[in-house]
């Protein structure tokens, strides 16, 4: 193989991997401040449509950035309403999301089926990525460079300023968050909002850049991935990285080694094993943790004010 | 008898459309529904079409197909595979109806099945591929191993052959009709290990998507998908479903309509090839329209002997063409298809 | 030690006819108190009397339907907790509000408003610690503190902010003596240094030995002022419950060492990770008409002991738990209970009962082993609902009827109802822990008669408690649990609670002088 | 102003007339919403929600539709009452219907009565086996079911591909993908001759009933109650978490695979790659629905068998496209999850609180 199939290959790993690093970073916070919200998948398809939707009005791929970002919200917005105003079940909410989000944006999407845009391109100039192993640097587009940002930020934040520790106090014990004075609600709408806008804009990484059309069902089931790879990363946003990473590895490297005709598996098995594996996953952490203490937040998926 | 024929016009002829998938998926389901906006087209208020769209294969099939003949429609067409026996069930249950299924192989007095022969189109964009292609590698991308897919595979790899004796055909299974990213991560798969033309046997634009991007030629599913690679999109395997609704529903208000199975192609004007694009080079636009005069006039058919298969196995003996009994159940590839 | 408040400047608090009401509950009417800078405070009342939503009001917590409060002289609206910062209020609540799983340092920054880096907010709270001579490890994570180091944090964060008035609710309920002397001496300090302290506490003794005011509440209203440096405890207590109060009757012949009912020898549990405490080689053993005090420290092992004696914990061996001589270290919680072994743990809601469920189901959680519930795996609703019924009149349960949500009762009729539940059973042993904890003062007495009552029809009653007081007056012999393991058992009579105390603290203990028993 | 008051206790009434409500609103915001995009909102919402229930020949398809969904709502919510969210019934419900098929690839060229009984047997152990990984998982190891059952259905339809592509294609088939059809002793009978509806449907409805008795009469329904609400009142009155985690998935997967069995056995007549439509996340729904009582399970799978006929009506006669539908479920779910606050709280207008300060 040369160097410039392998630079190929990771800048495929690297966009298959984006917009789920994005939805689970998301996720991640949201779920820090003790929200499960379970409707990944269908603020993904809100912001997937939208974006396309806006893009291919304005003409703007930005514009159609924005738009996703807001429809995200929205949604995690009704489910906000829902457990944190109503006090409903979280996962029985997010499970509803995901319908809504299958309906409406299939609805809203009707009229741009057929229709294409100019996807999103590279953040920098093609001189810059003229060598192959340059475009490994700035061959991206600004949604990919975002991401990383995000993972640094989210993880400064959580870990080293009094507003994110705020946040996961929230997470941990609502009630001495109440006690001490902090608006439990108020900020675990914020984060299911934060959750929200991630998911959007990694819904429209789909419509806007890999590919740019809009069809129903397009992130077909990526928010799932996106939900198990937060438990993956034991809700530690570094982790979330090498997770997004892996994954996007795994299914390139599989669809590589097809076109290779290095594969002898049975299509089906190969379709399986990544739920396969992500349970292996999941299995190994937990053994991995019976000595220490607990990864998740401790007030995951619980109401506030209790039932 | 003028009078009574005045008052059957009134009440319009109902003719109903089952379809699999959502209208709007630019794909399959798409093509059968303009199939029957031809026929509303054609008949005006003399007729009056309904469908059900994203309908399971299975039981609420059956459920679908009673519900648009208790309602009064006289010609059902059921659009998928898998409504076969739902529709013979229904069949049963209402035998002045007729009912059209596509694809399958169970008929009955009132239900008659039809399918295009899409292996002729494939035939076509390979002749084409096997000119376009420098590297005489083309990528396919598949849904799944059933013979539909497989007919096409061996179909677009014999003609490509024909132009290129040394043409490789790289399939890539995706395990699904439908998952956009998953189809453009096999389209970069494939052109990463060095395929120049891309073809496909799912439903999204995707593949050609990122075939645009990354310079290489793809093909057009189901549909003209020009619109979304300008420059990739060589042609495509457009099906046209209207000229055989319209003259089924004629039949079946005039009285004429039979059972039957009708498998139509490029002759029939069922299948048909979108424009070539400008890039195509004379020689392949040639040799294009010489498979097509070919299978139109009958003088060419895109398995004919000697065939074999990856094991060596003789499949069709020097001069021998497929039967259609053959086709319709085919599980070997030929040579030089990776699979 | 205190100085003398300030008579001529301006009441440091001073509340004017604040009324609160609840749907259908009037938890303050028309309180007027005033506290003047420096003065420690008593707030003093039953369960349910209003203390809390008085303190809760102050601090901005909760909003009083009528009435003026004023700071200092002036007429202030508390908006919230952080209005109520800035005026120059903090409060200790009842229940900590803390985060287990973070550090000292983060738990403190999350109580203060403004923004301080680390390093400089480490320099403060060591300044802090060092004044009043509290030790504290701010990089330590919470779970891994004593009771009465997490009850630092809380005053830590308030003194922080240089309160003017600080608030605590009920803060000694879960301290060793040596921990509530230390607390006293802290007070004392932030007192005379110019705060004012508003305390509330249902122990009368510690407010004799610490207050200089008392304001008495009785069903949301003030019903009294006192000094209580010279009223007695008993005339407080009375004063609380507007009744006189009601000494345990001792039923006679006292002749006790029967039989041994329920023996332990050698017990060793691992505790539950992350936070659990290991039992060590626990033995002890508790007679037929006997009442076994067991004392310590929260989190020494006590939940631990009571979930390994109820069987929701299996003891490794057979032989480490005997009743009546039967080996049931491995029995089940519901092989235990049939067999005449039942148990109340602390926690109520939740725990000993779901608050959920009608009383009538919390009924099915633990009676039917002994009694004709459920026999063939069907719940037979008449029986349920008569038994819950007769708990409920014997056991003075204000409630609606056994229809009634287990959640809507005041934590004291809860109580009363659990214990009925298992008293009305006729165990062969029972194990309690903190029967009358945040009970006032007439249930708690309603509940230790029913205790000895039943010590005294021959069975083995084990009392798991933090409250000396409670267990001096209840206990035969007493043992002390701590860090997991358990002392020899000693009669009360002639017991020093010195020693006690020593005892209760491990190594680091200090002597010293607590009044003893009361009422 | 309004406000949110607690009310003492959950209230009876809201119970059951919090899901009527939430149909209401649904219906109406259905017909506004689907009206202010171009279609007739009230012939919308009529041919969704009346025309099934009042045309006759459409009750068999409501049956038909709802049993399924009965019976794995029933083993759903019996462990979301447990705290167990196996939220992968559909991947249970195939490989009930897998190990089903494989008794009737068996016995093909037999005869006998014991043959469907067997096929039952077949799918119910085989959707409990599949439910059994994530329950060892989440006892053994704290893995949420959640992600694990999820997963496990995937690998469930893939496994189904791999059978009716591989070993189980009909060879009469022409290769298509698909297993022989049931022998007759092999397909549900029908209630009545030419009826529709099969053995499966009061099957289901008796199940509710068992499901009901045991969940409200029972000490084993007791313990699934006590242990998702309180589990350390549970463990403290002597109930086994685990027992009941165990119990409550292997419960779900043997009725999802029994769901399976018999759809595979009545409407289907053999295996397809098309099998799975969904069953299993539909039934969560039933099962909220339902408020996770038996009775409501049965009202619940009724209502989405409405909506999922009704939808088709709609589309054929005011063109309504499939995906409203799909609005129209999770339009109901979610007025459903906001009317549940009735249950706890009520509406009061709020006292104006005296002004404490000048
Ligand atoms: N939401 C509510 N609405 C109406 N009444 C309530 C509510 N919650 C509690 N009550 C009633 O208020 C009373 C006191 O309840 P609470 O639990 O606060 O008691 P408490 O102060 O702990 O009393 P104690 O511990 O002495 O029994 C009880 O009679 C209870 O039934
Ligand atoms: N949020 C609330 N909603 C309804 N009723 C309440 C609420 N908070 C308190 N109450 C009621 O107000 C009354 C006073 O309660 P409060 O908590 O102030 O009592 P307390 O004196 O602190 O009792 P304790 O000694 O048990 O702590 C009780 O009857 C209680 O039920
Ligand atoms: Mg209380
Ligand atoms: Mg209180």
């Amino acid at each position: 193989m040369t160097a410039a199939i392998l630079v190929s290959i990771f800048m495929t790993l690297a966009a298959a991997a984006t917009p789920i690093l994005l939805a689970s970073l998301g996720e991640l916070v949201t779920e820090k401040a003790g929200v499960l919200n379970l409707g990944v998948e269908g603020m993904m398809l809100c912001g997937a449509v939208a974006g396309f939707a806006v893009a291919y009005s304005t003409g703007s791929v930005a514009l159609g950035l924005i738009a996703a970002t807001l429809a995200g919200v929205a949604a995690a917005m009704i489910f906000a309403l829902l457990t944190l105003g109503l006090g409903s079940n979280q996962v029985a909410t997010g499970l509803a999301l995901t319908i809504f989000g299958i309906g409406a944006s299939s609805l809203i999407g009707a009229g741009f089926v057929g229709r294409t845009i100019t996807r999103l391109g590279p953040l920098f100039p093609a001189d810059y990525a003229a060598h192959p192993w340059l475009r490994l640097v700035f061959g991206h587009d600004v949604v990919v460079y975002l991401s990383l940002a995000l993972v640094l930020a989210v993880s400064l934040f959580l870990r080293r300023t009094k507003a994110g520790l705020i946040l996961r106090a929230v997470g941990e014990n609502a009630d001495s968050a109440h006690a001490i004075g902090y608006r439990v609600l108020a900020i675990r709408t914020a984060a299911t909002a934060f959750g929200g806008a991630l998911a959007g804009l990694g819904g429209a990484y789909f419509s806007l850049a890999l590919t740019p059309m809009w069809a129903d069902r397009l992130t077909a089931g990526r928010g799932w991935i996106a939900l198990a790879l937060v438990v993956f990363a034991a809700w530690k946003p570094g982790r979330l990285l090498i997770g997004a990473y892996l994954f996007g590895a795994v299914a390139t490297f599989e669809l590589q080694a097809k076109a290779a005709g290095l594969s002898f598996i049975a299509p089906e098995v190969l379709a399986m094993t990544p739920y396969l594996a992500t349970i292996v996953v999941l299995t190994m952490m937990s053994l991995g943790r019976r000595t220490g203490g607990r990864d998740a937040p401790a007030c995951l998926g619980k109401p506030f004010p209790a039932p | 008898a003028l009078p009574l024929a005045g008052a059957r016009a009134q009440a319009p002829f109902g003719v109903g459309f089952v379809y699999v998938g959502p209208v709007g998926d630019h794909g399959w389901t798409w093509t059968h529904d303009q199939g029957r906006k031809a026929v509303e087209a054609a008949y005006g208020n003399k007729v009056k079409t309904s469908f059900i769209e994203n309908v399971a294969e299975g039981p609420d099939a059956a459920r679908a197909i009673r519900q648009l003949a208790q309602a009064g429609d006289q010609l059902i067409f059921t659009t998928s595979f898998g409504f076969m026996n739902p529709t013979i069930q229904v069949a049963k249950q209402f035998p002045k109806i007729k009912f059209e299924h596509a694809t399958g192989y169970q008929r009955a007095e009132n239900v008659a099945t039809y399918n295009a022969r899409f292996y002729e189109g494939r035939a076509v964009i390979g002749t084409i591929a096997g000119h376009m292609s420098k590297s005489g590698q083309a990528g396919y991308i598949a849904s799944f191993p059933i013979p539909e897919v497989v007919m096409g595979i061996n179909a677009f790899h014999l003609a490509a052959k024909k132009v290129n004796p040394n043409f490789k055909t790289k399939v890539i299974w995706a395990s699904t009709w439908y998952d956009p990213a998953k189809e453009a991560d096999a389209a970069k798969a494939l052109i990463d290990q060095g395929c120049d033309v891309i073809t496909q046997h799912t439903d999204s634009a995707a593949a050609l998507q990122a075939a645009e991007q990354r310079g290489v030629f793809a093909f057009g599913q189901a549909s003209d998908m020009k619109a979304f690679a300008p420059k990739a999109h060589l042609s495509a395997i457009v099906d046209d479903w209207s000229g055989y609704y319209v003259k089924r529903v004629k039949e079946a208000m005039d009285g004429t309509w039979k059972s039957g199975d009708v498998w139509g192609g490029i002759k029939d004007g069922m299948v048909k090839l979108a424009p070539y694009n400008d890039a195509v080079t004379p020689a392949a636009r040639a040799a294009a329209d010489e498979v097509q005069k070919g299978i139109v006039a009958g003088t060419l058919h895109p398995f004919t002997g000697e065939l074999k298969d990856q094991k060596g196995t003789l499949r069709l003996k020097a001069g021998e063409t497929a039967s259609d009994e053959i086709l319709s159940k085919m599980d070997w590839y030929v040579d030089g298809v990776q699979a | 030690m205190t100085q003398p408040p300030d008579q001529t400047a301006p009441s440091r608090l001073a509340l004017a006819h604040v009324s609160k009401s609840f749907p259908g509950v009037k938890a303050n009417q028309d309180i007027s108190l005033s506290v003047r800078p420096g003065e420690i405070h008593a707030l003093l009342g039953e369960n349910g009397a209003g203390k809390s939503t008085l303190v809760k009001i102050i601090y901005g917590v909760q909003r009083a339907d009528e009435g003026q409060i004023s700071f200092d002289g002036r007429p202030v609206e508390i908006a919230s907790p952080k209005a109520a910062r800035k005026l120059g209020i903090g409060m200790v609540f009842q229940h900590f509000s803390l985060f287990d799983g973070m550090t000292v340092l983060e738990n403190i920054a999350l109580g203060l408003d403004e923004t301080v880096p680390a390093e400089e907010l480490k320099a403060r709270i060591k300044a802090i610690l060092d004044s009043y001579s509290l030790p504290l490890d701010p990089d330590r994570e919470v779970h891994t503190l004593s009771v009465g180091e997490r009850q630092r944090i809380e005053i830590v964060r308030c003194l922080l902010q240089k309160p003017k008035l600080l608030i605590m609710d009920e803060p000694t309920s879960v301290l060793t003596p040596q921990e509530v002397e230390r607390l006293f001496e802290t007070l004392r300090q932030i007192a005379s240094e110019g705060c004012s302290i508003l305390y509330i506490s249902h122990k009368l003794h510690e407010i004799k030995a610490l207050c200089e005011a008392a304001t008495i509440l009785r069903g949301g209203k003030v019903v009294a002022t006192c000094d209580p440096r010279v009223e007695t405890t008993r005339r407080m207590a009375e004063l609380m419950i507007g009744a006189e109060l009601k000494s345990i009757e001792r039923p006679a012949g006292d002749g006790k060492a029967g039989a041994a009912r329920l023996s332990v020898e050698k017990l060793d549990m691992p505790g539950e990770p992350p936070f659990g405490t290991n039992l060590k080689a626990i033995s002890f053993s508790a007679q037929a008409g006997e009442i076994l005090g067991i004392a310590g420290v929260a989190g020494n092992g006590q939940a631990e002991l009571l979930m390994a004696l109820s069987g929701e914990h299996l003891a490794s061996r057979n032989e480490a738990i005997r009743l009546d001589g039967q080996p049931i270290g491995l029995a089940d919680a519901g092989a235990r209970r049939a067999a005449g072994l039942a148990c109340v743990p602390e926690e109520r809601n939740g725990h000993a009962a779901v608050p959920e469920f009608s009383l009538a189901e919390n009924v099915v959680l633990t009676a039917r082993h002994r009694l004709p519930l459920a026999p063939s795996g069907v719940i037979r609703q008449g029986p349920v609902e008569a038994y819950a019924k007769d708990v409920i009149a014997r056991f003075d349960v204000r409630t609606t009827g056994p229809a009634a949500l287990a959640g809507s009762l005041s934590g004291g009729n809860l109580q009363k109802f659990i214990m009925g539940r298992e008293i009305g059973q006729r165990p062969d042993v029972l194990v309690v822990a903190q029967p009358t904890w945040g009970v006032d003062a007439g249930a708690a007495a309603a509940i230790r008669q029913a205790l000895v009552d039943l010590a005294a029809q021959g069975s083995a009653i084990v009392v798991i408690s933090q409250d000396l007081d409670e267990l001096l007056e209840l206990s035969d012999r007493l043992c002390v649990i701590n860090e997991g393991r358990l002392s020899q058992a000693r009669p009360v009579a002639g017991l020093k609670l010195e020693e006690i105390g020593l005892l209760m603290g491990g190594v680091h203990g200090e002597s010293h002088q607590v009044e003893p028993a009361h009422a | 102003m309004l406000e949110w008051r607690r009310r003492r206790e959950p209230s009876k009434a809201m119970l059951y007339l919090s899901p009527l409500i939430a149909i209401g609103l649904t219906m109406l915001t259905g017909m506004l919403v689907f009206g202010a995009i171009g279609y007739d909102g009230l012939r919308a919402v009529t041919a969704i929600f009346v025309t099934p229930l009042i045309e006759p020949q459409r009750w068999a398809d409501l049956g038909v539709k709802a049993a399924p969904l009965i019976m794995i709502a029933l083993g759903l919510a019996i462990g979301f009452r447990a705290n167990v969210w196996n939220i992968g019934a559909e991947g249970q419900y195939v490989m009930g219907a897998i190990a089903g098929t494989g008794v009737a690839l068996l016995t093909h060229d037999m005869t006998g009565w014991w043959i469907l009984p067997a096929m039952a047997l077949a799918g119910v152990v085989g959707g409990a086996a599949y439910a059994a990984l994530p329950a060892l998982l989440k006892v053994r190891l704290q893995v949420s079911e959640i992600l694990t059952s999820l997963m496990l259905t995937y690998v469930a339809v893939q496994f189904l591909y791999y059978l009716v592509r591989g070993p189980w294609k009909d060879p009469d088939g022409f290769n298509f993908p698909q297993t022989k059809m049931f022998s007759a002793s092999q397909t549900l009978p029908a209630v009545a001759e030419g009826s529709l509806v099969h053995f499966g449907v009061p099957l289901a409805v008796l199940l509710a009933l068992v499901a009901w008795f045991v969940m409200a009469k029972t000490v084993a329904g007791y313990a699934v109650r006590v242990v998702g609400r309180a589990p350390a009142a549970a463990r403290h009155g002597g109930f086994d978490a685990n027992r009941v985690t165990w119990a409550a998935l292997l419960a779900g997967g043997g009725l999802a695979g029994l769901a399976g069995i018999f759809e595979a056995a009545g409407p289907f007549g053999q295996l397809t790659p098309q099998f799975p439509v969904g069953y299993g996340f539909t039934a969560i729904i039933v099962a909220f629905l339902g408020r996770l009582s038996p009775p409501g399970i049965v009202f619940g799978a009724l209502v989405l068998a409405v909506t999922y006929v009704g939808g088709e009506i709609a589309q054929s006669t005011v063109r309504l496209p499939s995906a409203a539908t799909g609005m129209f479920q999770a339009l109901l779910l979610f007025f459903l999850l906001a009317t549940d606050v009735l249950v706890r709280y009520r509406l009061a207008w709020k006292a104006r609180p005296a002004r404490s300060a000048p």
